[in-house]
């Protein structure tokens, strides 16, 4: 095992990890920016650097600060969390080249899984279902217009190297299909540095259904169930539960047996999930693999009571995973809420400066993973999210009640959060019926 | 202060000004106001070095050894400037274990004087001084690691 | 600063200005004023003298409709005393339904006067005035539920 | 299912309690003494009446006062938590006359096992294992001298209504007998205005081992196995757990289906916990039963993922248990740390006052009971108990890796706390390897 890592991260998840390491008996290497001087998971880390100012491409993004961290540190590898440079796969080769582990999958898999085309090769190739469309980059306006023929409008467009629903585009005919293509291709060059596109089935009234996988360096891997993220706002999760309620045993076997075939197929170890969409007749098509650990794991270590990120640790140490696939049950349900510093009254902006009450709940069935305390700055320069509320209940039903009364506890003031707003999803109909897409928040907060 | 005609003056400036908080101290002269939107407006007191501080809890002790940059320490010295490291690194203060150091407390540097090295990556890069004025104090050891904003020398500033 | 006149004052200068707190001290010269907002505040800066008060209000705005007894409002009426409940139960103004009432506003009572009844376990307990003065207000209604420190009554003590 | 019931308790159980009624769609009213005007339960609760002054017993202790909140009020009945008036027989006589339900067992049952020399007849004849000594209560020291003779010393001197170890007295020797048997009876009359004492053979080194049980009132009654609180400090238990890590699963079935004899036979139902002395040999030894849920029910909750409290409520309202005891499983193992806030360098003295920060930890497998939060002021009139830590694990090893890292986390100033005792306890050879007796906790403290 290693005698000390460095988590390249701030707020939950870093405090997250640092919890994971030294539970295992792992040294921790905090860094921090000088907007988190005070920040949590620079008080509970066994040593704390401070490697650049607010702004992430000079601190959190910034790999050669990162690494000379680590290297002043002496550390045996790091951890990258979730955002800034956990799925850089350049990243990843940096760490592994100074001798230091990256925590994560092989940068080989990375690329294959973060190129969607590449990604979607693959998929077909074993037979894990995808939505109809091109089976590489489409450049030619004709080669467009003829495949969208073929497969039928609505048709998406969607970049290669895109991820969380950056640069898509709907095209419901010839002309929209053209222009799209060519703005979604100048997109996708600015945002991504890569203006490759490529063209499938748009898949309407769509839920979120998403696979965990685990695996190590001795050719095992294995799934932890799926999870259910539809409840969003903008493709931001807000709302992600455990299992999905919605489909049978049968239907739960076959998704997450296609996720380990597409995983094993790219060589993939460590932590990483395969997202799909899934339609009204619960066919499912993948959207993309994300080779990191989820913000929203936590539900899925609730039900399978699997700790993921000490068993990323372990595995990246070279360690075989501890069970094997008949070992993972699923036991209850478990649902998060993600509370965000933001104002739902002012389109949901952010709210930085000082959270002067945080009273948490508690209790029997709730777990909170925050680095927000009464008294905490919350820096205009990071994501807004400032807690992970999540229950875990015999059944769905028990669970939504559990979560709404938690929620109804939380006291924060007099930072603006989104508290509210789930309070009032956890009394929607719909919500409690599952009788929900991946567009009805928007829905729901237009009218 | 505290006859009641004051603090009618006091509370009606509050009202007018929907003050929800005022908090003043004669000895080591302090005044604090909130208002309504929360976000706490902070006359200046001589020793309040930084606000935030007061109210984000610097309190909990760091379960780490606490290696934050030594910033405040080191201002504290009456008319110096801290010369600060650009980068996370090791620190070193002579080009060669057997060479001279770049410069010694006494000496005058200006904004392209070298004053150090420091070691990120492989890379060893070369610190300027920035600014003009003569060296009072070295804060750092040879070899030594330094975060990025920690003060390496004092400066006294021409 | 003690005596009751000068509090009197003080409590009135808050209720009109809806203040929620007010904390002084003479020595170290010290003001505290806090008013009512949507947002409760507490400053719990490590270095203050810890003003309990100031911190102790569990001022996140109760889930419940907020029953606690209404004595603040009561006490602030300049000069007046508050009649309050010794326990939790039905509070009846007059012996029976067709009954007058015990006392009406402007009614002059002494210590061993009986004001109203309270049912408490299906027992109806005399209560007594325990001060003598004159009724200026009646704050509850016949038959309706008091808790323990409820003022009934304001009383212009002689 | 009852449509409101009262909570006559405050602090971390009020709030326990008012979770779980809300939960299961039940009104919650909480009473308060002037002293918790502001306390949480006051606030969560879906009304709430001041009932007096801070002086327990005119407010908390005060049936009429209780009483006349529960008619105001309008509830269908009253749950009592713990201490306070949770095992007054009488309060639950006066409740029931006054049509409100007591939530907690029949009024016999209460009667019956609170008298510990009933209680141990009863044992004796249903085979459950007690210390061998009186039968009866003892008065004529020569029936006590002949009865030391006979089991051997040392012997222990106990309080019919005694309880939590008041009123007990060890005798090595027929001068020591004497003496005490007069002492404790005049301690037992002044203490439960009930001067009946008994005797029997002192237990050496023994761990504090105790059996969970649920019942409701169609006869069904379970136990949801046992629970360790060797660790304790003058009679006060600091660390609870659950299972006890060293008895066999034959061992754990006898005492288990023991308990269950006890209450079967007592006519119980409600939550109870029957409490035995374990000796190094493995025997188990009655010592009284709890009529009551209990501080640490919480450890139960996590390994079986049954709520206590929930179901409590349930069978007061006449339903069945949701389960049987075939149903009841351990899952992994669990661990409290009762966090009192109390001066460890002035010997544990309370510590009341204003909590200026309390940063709880949070994370996977970690549960927080409390009522306080920063700005929480203690008041000096009740119990020290701040906080209850859990943590659930899938083995004990985990389980006391987790609470060493968030009682590390765990941030409370200005007042002083246990934390620091707890930090000191989890990193302790004999804890860790369970080589502890009841006296462990004062030997380490006395040097």
């Amino acid at each position: 095992m290693f005698k000390r890592i460095l988590i390249a991260n701030r707020g939950e998840i870093a405090v997250r990890i640092i919890r994971a390491a030294r539970e295992l008996g792992v040294e921790s290497v905090a860094v921090y920016s000088t907007a988190d001087a005070e920040s949590k998971h620079v008080r509970i880390a066994d040593r704390a650097i401070c490697i650049g100012p607010p702004v992430a491409t000079e601190s959190y993004l910034n790999i050669p600060r990162i690494i000379s961290a680590a290297e002043v540190a002496n550390v045996d590898a790091i951890h990258p969390g979730y955002g800034f440079l956990a799925e850089n796969a350049h990243f990843a080769e940096v760490c592994r080249s100074c001798n230091i582990e990256f925590i994560g999958p092989s940068v080989e898999s990375m690329r294959t899984l973060g190129d969607k085309v590449a990604c979607k090769q693959l998929a077909i190739k074993h037979k894990v279902p995808t939505a109809a469309g091109s089976k590489e980059g489409v450049t030619e306006e004709a080669d467009a217009v003829k495949l969208a023929k073929d497969i039928g409008y609505p048709v998406m467009i969607k970049a290669a190297a895109g991820g969380g629903g950056r640069g898509m585009r709907v095209a419901n005919n010839d002309m929209s299909l053209r222009s799209g293509l060519n703005a979604a291709r100048a997109e996708a060059e600015a945002a991504f540095g890569d203006g490759t596109v490529y063209i499938e089935k748009f898949i309407d009234k769509a839920q979120h259904v998403e696979v965990q996988i685990l695996g190590d360096t001795h050719g095992n891997i294995v799934h932890l169930f799926e999870r259910d993220c539809t409840m969003q706002r903008r493709k931001q999760k807000l709302i992600e539960e455990a299992p999905c309620p919605k489909i049978t045993n049968d239907q739960r076997k076959k998704v997450c047996q296609a996720a380990v075939r597409l995983c094993k197929a790219a060589g993939y170890y460590s932590a990483g999930t395969v997202e799909f969409l899934m339609d009204k007749d619960k066919q499912f098509y993948l959207m993309e693999v994300n080779t990191r650990v989820q913000v929203e794991h936590p539900v899925t270590e609730a039900i399978t009571g699997i700790d993921i990120v000490k068993n990323q640790i372990r595995v990246a140490a070279g360690e075989k995973l501890p069970f094997s696939q008949k070992d993972v049950k699923i036991n209850g349900h478990a649902i998060e809420a993600r509370i965000n510093a933001e104002d739902p009254e002012r389109d949901f902006a952010p709210c930085a400066g000082v959270v002067e009450e945080f009273f948490p709940p508690g209790g029997f069935g709730v777990r909170l993973d925050t680095h927000c305390h009464s008294g905490y700055r919350v820096p205009p320069n990071y994501d807004s999210m400032i807690a992970k509320l999540i229950v875990h209940r015999p059944d769905r039903e028990q669970a939504i009640d559990t979560l709404h009364e938690a929620l109804r506890e939380f006291h924060v003031a007099p930072t603006k959060t989104t508290i509210p707003l789930h309070q009032r999803l956890m009394k929607n109909g719909h919500f409690r019926r599952n009788d929900v897409d991946i567009n009805f928040v928007e829905r729901l907060l237009a009218g | 202060m505290t006859d009641l005609k004051t603090l009618r003056q006091l509370i009606k400036l509050m009202v007018d000004n929907e003050l929800t908080e005022l908090d003043l101290e004669e000895g080591g002269e302090k005044i604090r106001l909130k208002r309504r939107d929360g976000s706490p407006v902070i006359t200046a007191t001589p020793m309040a070095v930084a606000p935030p501080a007061g109210v984000a809890p610097a309190a909990p002790p760091a379960a780490n050894d606490g290696a934050a940059p030594a910033a405040t320490e080191a201002d504290a010295d009456e008319g110096l400037d801290p010369l600060k490291s650009p980068m996370v690194g090791t620190c070193y203060l002579a080009p060669s274990p057997e060479a001279d150091k770049f410069v010694n407390v006494g000496d005058r540097v200006s904004a392209d004087t070298v004053v150090c090295l420091i070691e990120a990556m492989k890379v060893f890069n070369e610190i300027k001084a920035e600014m003009s004025g003569t060296i009072e104090k070295v804060l750092v050891d040879n070899g030594q690691a330094v975060e990025f904003d920690q003060p390496i020398f004092l400066v006294r500033p021409d």
